[in-house]
């Protein structure tokens, strides 16, 4: 066995000659993108770094950054917060200083841990994490970082976004709940029930469900449950599978109510919306939409679609993620994270989606900005040119909810480098 | 590998057992160099990837002989092994931060030890459930006990932290010998030695009355019981023992990552470290280490040659079922005899010519493989592409042509020369067993 | 409360014979070859993802035979030029040959049709709410899932109690030796009965697609509760298998429609007593876990009835 | 003096189906007591409840004394007595060594010792290698046990079943397909391992019965016959007609 063992090291010595970092092959500016790209996972993780690189072909046709261009490296990391922080090192490996990650609070979690502690015990080497999707609140109030930069809103902005929303609409009486079982959906219905407490207190809460992660098949019995609890509205956190299956079976059993959502735009969700038929009761709440009336972002999203006719989804927040970085680059005149970070803080920007200001807030790294509550259902043809999944419909425009009516303190104390 | 017992040949019978020790160097001559070779790995590979994969691959050694202690020794195919794993990591940083804060000041070399005994607890509890049945049923239990501990956790979110998991900072607690483990390197040294220990003490438990009585419940359990064993006890300590080692896996793992996430108890792990356990081969005591340590580095590097690294993963294990459910080692193991009767030499001409045509079906699979990925899944990016550094157009008809050959004529020509090579094989075992019997 | 326990009922009864659709290819496969088939989630899913193809082209209706004929097909591939192969190394390869094989057809499917859900619809002519109770309805789509279970368990047991074949097959599982001399190619029987198997696996992959989400992950999130069907009706038992469809469906949409928890029954924790863990458990309600009941459920009849509700051997 | 072994109204059926009915039997220490009668009779399903594989359903077993009915196997194995088996049933893929030396290990006390190194049993080393000697495997103690032949295997069996070195032995068959010689040897060697032991065996071979046993009992249908010295039964008209006119035929 012994030699087993041996054997064992030999072979890992061989191999180890392949994990020996590669020689960096030219001057650019190393983006490491890391997301699912493979596994069930991938089917959102794709979508960041096609546009990533839509981007930066874009940029790079105009001259790149700083005179550099700009090299997007994909990193898999299978969706498991381990399997990142091994890609993230390979990432530095390979001379990368801005790490672009998104899908899983889990996995945005551990790079923010894990890029705070690097800088710190590698000092002069600067990582800087730039976050487009992960909206755990905690990740800019008790555990806020420097070197992280959050673009997403998170979910106690969402939620003041969105209570902020039903304040005003005075045909809402019942709301019912349902969340997925794990941190993400217990955040939604907590801050929710304590928000509408205090801005509607006269809005009834028929109904507080959580069910386990995309465990549930049938969701027949929940909207039994939902229909006899009387209620008008759903809020639900929902995602994926989850959402889409409780959309079918609401509309298989026939039941009314307006859906209130974050994700229901998300891949399979206009379809689901679509085969349930429930046109215009399903919202969601986002940082701009395809439909919004402002003509250069809707030529960009054209030629985007154009380019991925199989996987037509993008995300506004990339744009002003990448858009708000070379500016702060080329304000600082390097792309050094050490030099460039202390420009994002407090930059003011106008957004992609609609052009409207948004910005990065000094004290927690959290952008803010517009949001719209949009509505799914039949297009007008003319001033509405977008669908989606081709289901005929798509996004419409309910509300927007201005800049002002976002904010949300934070509670994070901030440790800066001297 | 000396206590393989699979098919092995009929040698004149070598003398018998003395009882008394080998030679020094030959008893701890192969561990010696095995702790030489752990302390300048670091030395040549010092990236920090390399470190963290290095890192890596020591957990997930121990992680593997310790499923190997259940499938391999004593039989029982669990489908739940990451729960020991997981829970073991779990305590582990909830003791890094109340150590952390206020508590003893323990050292983090020790704190393994937390995860050993909290894979021992719930390996004691849950192996008094699940080890009352073998078979298919042990099986069947391990997945459901799998899934409720896994669903369980995203419950139970002050424990286990919800999505994000619970984090911790290693660097907090009380120094050893001056070390703080910042570094990556001393993780790396911290790993190795626990990983060097736990080896041994798994090889050391195979050479016991007890691991013996485990090898003979996974041969014929039913007969164990009329040689005054009972079957059951056994599998309970074995599962038992199992899981102290996965525990330990798992603390390494918090410590490494600083942080454990309820994706550590779940399935996706459950699953990689029976690949791992298979790939290498569950024969012998070293195949899972050979498993751990190939399937770790595929995960890492596979991933960003091809991002349909998961169909060739599949397409490995499957030709390994099939073809050498040995195991790596098991293959490895039947050379040993001709190795020893220096008649290798009579082979390997035979397996080059088996290798070429094999290389080239599996370069003309992987061509079409890839052709196919890229119209589809990235189909964004247009039909250019290279493949092995040649440029061409996955929608042209050449290149699916030059796989179509190179798929069905190397995989003919595999077939012919396997079976050259395996008729050379057993030309040379034959030689060499025949010179054995006449000496 | 009549309302919710009429409506549960026939929520969990439709659940129930979803699940049986699902898992009796699963159930046929172990009783006649004794291999527990991993990849039965898988051959669901290529259902599915054929049926889709095939409805969007010429209609469910030829989906709905055309679908499980290929994956029929396929099936009977798998078992001649692997399965087979794998058998003399024992049941251990054989169920991690099939493991190996999940991993090989969902990253095909992935390749194939992508990652993103795809829309694969409810068939016009069943597209319509059959009947509607206490305001709720129910689509005939469901009925017709819940008619085509029926119908499969009917003639399975038929086919596998009264038939000729059936007997032959079960026959070949325990003395394979006797059933060869005897004139019977097993060889060929077992193949079959794999094709048999999986092209049923297709057939509720092809009803269940529209129903659910026809997604290259949905062989993943299915498995381990068709293990849980099959186990507690008790390996290779088919009316076995049918009554734990029922009992899991019922159990699972009455256990939902509950909000009982360790509070309710034993009253609040006392404040400050207790942890934060404690405090976790304390308050989940029976609704929140009930799609884990079947695990537990599992665990349980394992424990104390390891050869299921009507299994006639323990593995 | 208290029986080795002794079985009272001993029963067990199977559904309707009653195979043993009502055996009553003693076998004094030292004794070679075989069991014979005609396929079918429940010889086997006899061993199976004596040594525990099988629950009684009414009766009592006693082993030197102490009731054994309805114990585990390897509760009644520890308590001194050991079988082999009609089918071999041994370990396949652990070399005769390790085989005859799993064996010998509770006997000796190691129990599930998982701290000891097996290797420096000096005991159980030299017990192991007298077993090999006795059932003449020793040149073949590294072989994997399931590539030895058919007659190896059979020694292997019995040498498994004596190595425990358990007071009473119940042997089921020990020379079945055995050509002539074979069936010689491991009637010596029988008879050289069950010196100061109790043996219960079980045999179709009417000329290794009559060498071999102090006593025999007839079991037909379920029911003991006869129970005697080997010349009484040989007289013994009951069993001529039921049992040995078949053979003489």
């Amino acid at each position: 066995m012994a030699k087993a063992f041996v054997l064992g090291a030999v072979m890992l010595c061989g191999l180890g000659a392949g994990i020996v970092a590669p020689a960096l092959a030219e001057d650019t500016i190393k983006i490491g993108y890391v997301d699912p790209l493979s596994g069930g996972g991938a089917s959102i993780g794709q979508i960041g770094l096609n546009q990533l690189k839509f981007i930066a072909d874009d940029v790079n046709g105009k001259g790149g950054v700083l005179g550099k261009k700009i090299e997007i490296i994909g990193y898999d990391n299978k969706l498991s917060p381990q399997v990142t922080l091994v890609q993230v090192q390979k990432a530095i490996d390979e001379g990368v200083q801005i790490i672009v990650q998104g899908n899983g609070s889990s996995v945005g979690a551990a790079v923010e841990s894990f890029v705070t502690k690097y800088n710190e015990r590698n000092p002069g080497k600067a990582v800087v994490y730039l976050n487009y999707a992960a909206i755990d609140p905690s990740m800019t109030n008790q555990n806020c970082s420097y070197w992280h930069f959050s673009w997403d809103a998170n979910v106690d902005i969402k939620l003041e976004a969105l209570t902020n929303f039903m304040k005003t609409k005075k045909d809402i009486k019942k709301v019912y709940l349902i969340d997925q079982d794990y941190s993400f959906g217990h955040s939604v219905a907590d801050t929710t029930v304590a928000m509408l407490k205090e801005k509607r207190p006269d809005i009834q809460i028929v109904g507080n469900e959580f069910h386990p992660l995309v465990k549930v098949t049938d969701f027949s019995p929940y909207i039994a449950k939902i229909k006899a609890s009387g209620a008008d509205t759903v809020v639900t956190g929902n995602w994926g599978q989850d959402l889409a299956l409780l959309v079918k079976a609401a509309g298989d059993a026939g039941l009314k109510v307006n859906w209130y959502t974050f994700y229901a735009g998300g891949s399979g969700g206009p379809t689901a919306i679509k085969q349930a038929n429930l046109p215009d009761q399903v919202y969601q709440l986002t940082e701009g939409f395809n439909n919004l009336p402002y003509k250069p972002a809707q030529e960009v999203v054209r030629a985007y679609i154009a380019r991925y006719k199989s996987e037509p989804i993008y995300y506004p927040r990339l744009f002003n993620l990448t858009g708000m970085v070379f500016e702060a680059m080329k304000e600082a005149n390097s792309a050094d994270p050490a030099k460039f970070a202390p420009k994002l803080e407090g930059m003011k920007y106008a957004t992609f989606a609609s052009g409207q200001e948004g910005f990065m807030r000094k004290d927690d790294h959290q952008f803010f900005q517009p949001l719209y509550m949009s509505v799914f259902g039949a297009l007008d043809a003319a001033s509405q040119p977008f669908d989606e999944e081709s289901t005929g419909w798509g996004w419409k425009m309910a509300a927007e909810i201005p800049t002002k009516d976002t904010l949300y303190p934070t509670t994070c104390k901030m440790k800066r480098p001297n | 590998m000396s206590e393989r017992t699979g098919a092995a040949p009929a040698f004149a019978a070598p003398p018998l057992p003395t009882g008394r020790g080998a030679g020094f160097l030959a008893i701890f001559g192969p561990w010696i160099a095995a702790a030489v070779l752990l302390a300048v790995l670091p030395q040549v590979l010092s990236s920090g990837l390399a470190l963290s994969t290095l890192s890596l691959m020591g957990m997930m050694i121990i992680f593997a002989l310790s499923y190997n202690m259940l499938l391999g020794q004593t039989g029982l195919l669990s489908f739940g092994q990451a729960v020991f794993f997981g829970l073991g990591g779990f305590l582990t940083v909830h003791a890094m931060n109340a150590f952390t804060a206020d508590g003893p000041p323990l050292p983090l070399v020790a704190l393994p030890l937390v995860g050993a005994a909290a894979g021992l607890f719930f390996g004691i509890v849950f192996g008094a459930v699940s080890t009352r049945r073998a078979g298919t049923t042990f099986a069947m239990i391990t997945l459901g006990i799998g899934e409720l501990v896994s669903s369980s956790a995203l419950i139970l979110r002050h424990f286990f932290g919800g999505e994000e998991g619970v984090s911790t900072d290693r660097t907090g607690l009380a120094p050893f010998l001056g070390l703080t483990f910042g570094s990556q390197l001393q993780v790396y040294y911290l790993i190795s030695g626990w990983c060097f220990v736990s080896v041994a003490a798994m090889y050391a438990l195979t050479r016991t009355p007890f691991g013996r009585i485990c090898n003979a419940v996974r041969d014929n359990p039913h007969r164990v019981a009329f040689i005054g064993y009972d079957p059951q006890r056994v599998r309970f300590l074995s599962f038992s023992l199992s899981g102290l080692f996965a525990g330990i896996a798992g603390a390494l793992a918090a410590i490494n990552f600083e942080i454990m996430n309820a994706g550590q108890l779940g399935a996706t792990q459950s699953g990689t470290v029976i690949l791992m356990a298979f790939i290498g081969g569950v024969g012998s005591f070293g195949g899972p280490i050979i498993g751990a340590i190939l399937v770790t580095y595929l995960q890492v590097a596979l991933s960003d040659i091809t991002d349909a690294w998961q169909l060739y993963f599949g397409l490995l294990f499957i030709a390994m079922v099939m073809f050498a459910p040995d195991g790596i080692a098991g293959l490895l193991a039947r050379q040993q005899p001709l190795l020893r009767g220096r008649q290798l030499h009579r082979v390997l001409p035979a397996y080059a010519l088996a290798l070429v045509p094999g290389l080239a079906a599996v370069a003309g699979l992987s061509l079409a493989v890839e052709m196919t990925n890229r119209l589809t899944v990235h189909a964004g990016d247009g039909p250019a592409m290279s493949f092995l550094h040649v440029p061409l157009r996955a929608d042209a008809i050449v290149p699916w042509l030059v796989a179509a050959i190179l798929f069905a004529g190397g995989g003919w020509l595999f077939l012919r020369a396997a079976g050259v090579a395996r008729q050379a094989y057993d030309e040379a075992l034959a030689v060499v067993q025949g010179r054995g019997r006449t000496s | 409360m009549i309302e919710i326990v009429l409506i549960s009922t026939l929520n969990g009864v439709l659940y129930g014979m979803l699940l049986f659709l699902m898992a009796s290819g699963l159930t046929i496969i172990f009783s006649m070859m004794g291999v527990l088939n991993f990849a039965h989630a898988s051959f669901y899913m290529l259902g599915a993802f054929f049926g889709f193809e095939i409805s969007r082209r010429i209609g469910f209706w030829p989906g709905l035979v055309l679908a499980p004929l290929l994956v029929g097909l396929i099936g009977v591939a798998v078992e001649r030029y692997g399965l087979r192969r794998v058998h003399r190394h024992g049941h251990v390869a054989e169920l991690l040959f099939t493991f190996g094989l999940t991993f090989v057809i969902q990253e095909v499917v992935e390749m194939v049709w992508g990652k993103l859900p795809v829309d694969y619809r409810v068939p016009p002519s069943l597209d319509f709410p059959a009947f509607t109770i206490f305001a709720t309805n129910y689509p005939a789509f469901k009925l017709f899932e819940l008619l085509t279970a029926l119908a499969i368990f009917a003639a399975l047991l038929v086919v596998v109690t009264r038939t000729r074949i059936g007997l032959v097959v079960q026959a070949a599982l325990t003395h394979p030796a006797m059933v060869a001399m005897l004139g019977h190619n097993v060889d060929r029987i077992f193949m079959l009965v794999f094709g048999v198997g999986a092209a049923l696996a297709a057939v509720a992959g092809v009803i269940a697609g529209p129903a659910l989400v026809t997604q290259s992950n949905m062989a993943a999130l299915l498995g381990p509760i068709l293990f849980v069907v099959v186990v507690i009706g008790g390996l290779g038992s088919l009316p076995g298998a049918f009554l734990a469809s029922l009992l899991i469906g019922l159990v699972q949409t009455f256990a939902v429609a509950s909000n009982a928890s360790l509070a309710d029954l034993l009253g609040p924790l006392a404040a400050g007593s207790g942890s934060s863990f404690l405090r976790d458990i304390w308050n989940v309600t029976v609704a929140q876990v009930a799609p884990i009941i079947p695990y537990l459920l599992l665990v349980l009849i394992l424990i104390f009835r390891p050869r299921g509700l009507m299994g006639q051997r323990e593995s | 003096m208290t029986p080795a072994l002794e079985l009272t109204d001993l029963r067990k059926s199977f559904g309707a189906m009653e195979i043993i009915r009502g055996v009553t039997l003693s076998v004094p220490a030292g004794e070679r007591h075989a069991v014979i009668g005609p396929n079918g009779a429940g010889k086997s399903t006899l061993f199976h409840l004596i040594s525990g594989h099988y629950r009684p359903s009414a009766g009592t077993i006693r082993l030197g004394g102490e009731t054994i009915s309805g114990m585990a196997p390897h509760l009644i194995n520890r308590r001194g007595l050991s079988r082999s088996f009609q089918i071999t049933n041994i370990f396949p893929r652990l070399s005769v060594w390790e085989n005859v030396r799993c064996a010998t290990l509770w006997a000796m006390g190691y129990r599930y010792s998982f701290w000891r190194n097996i290797e420096r049993l000096a005991d159980a080393r030299q017990r192991t290698e007298e077993i090999l000697t006795e059932i003449n495997l020793l040149d073949r103690w590294h072989v994997p046990a399931g590539v030895l032949s058919y007659a190896e295997q059979r020694a292997l069996e019995i040498g498994l079943s004596i190595a425990g070195n358990a007071e009473v032995l119940l042997l089921d068959e020990p020379t079945a397909g055995m050509s002539r010689a074979e069936t010689e040897r491991v009637v010596a060697l029988i008879r050289r391992v069950s010196e100061k032991r109790t043996l219960l065996m079980i045999e179709h071979d009417m000329g290794v019965v009559f060498d071999l046993a102090d006593r025999i009992s007839v079991l037909v249908y379920g029911e003991i016959l006869a129970s005697d010295t080997p010349e009484r039964v040989k007289a013994n008209p009951a069993v001529q007609q039921a049992y040995l006119g078949l053979e003489a035929s």
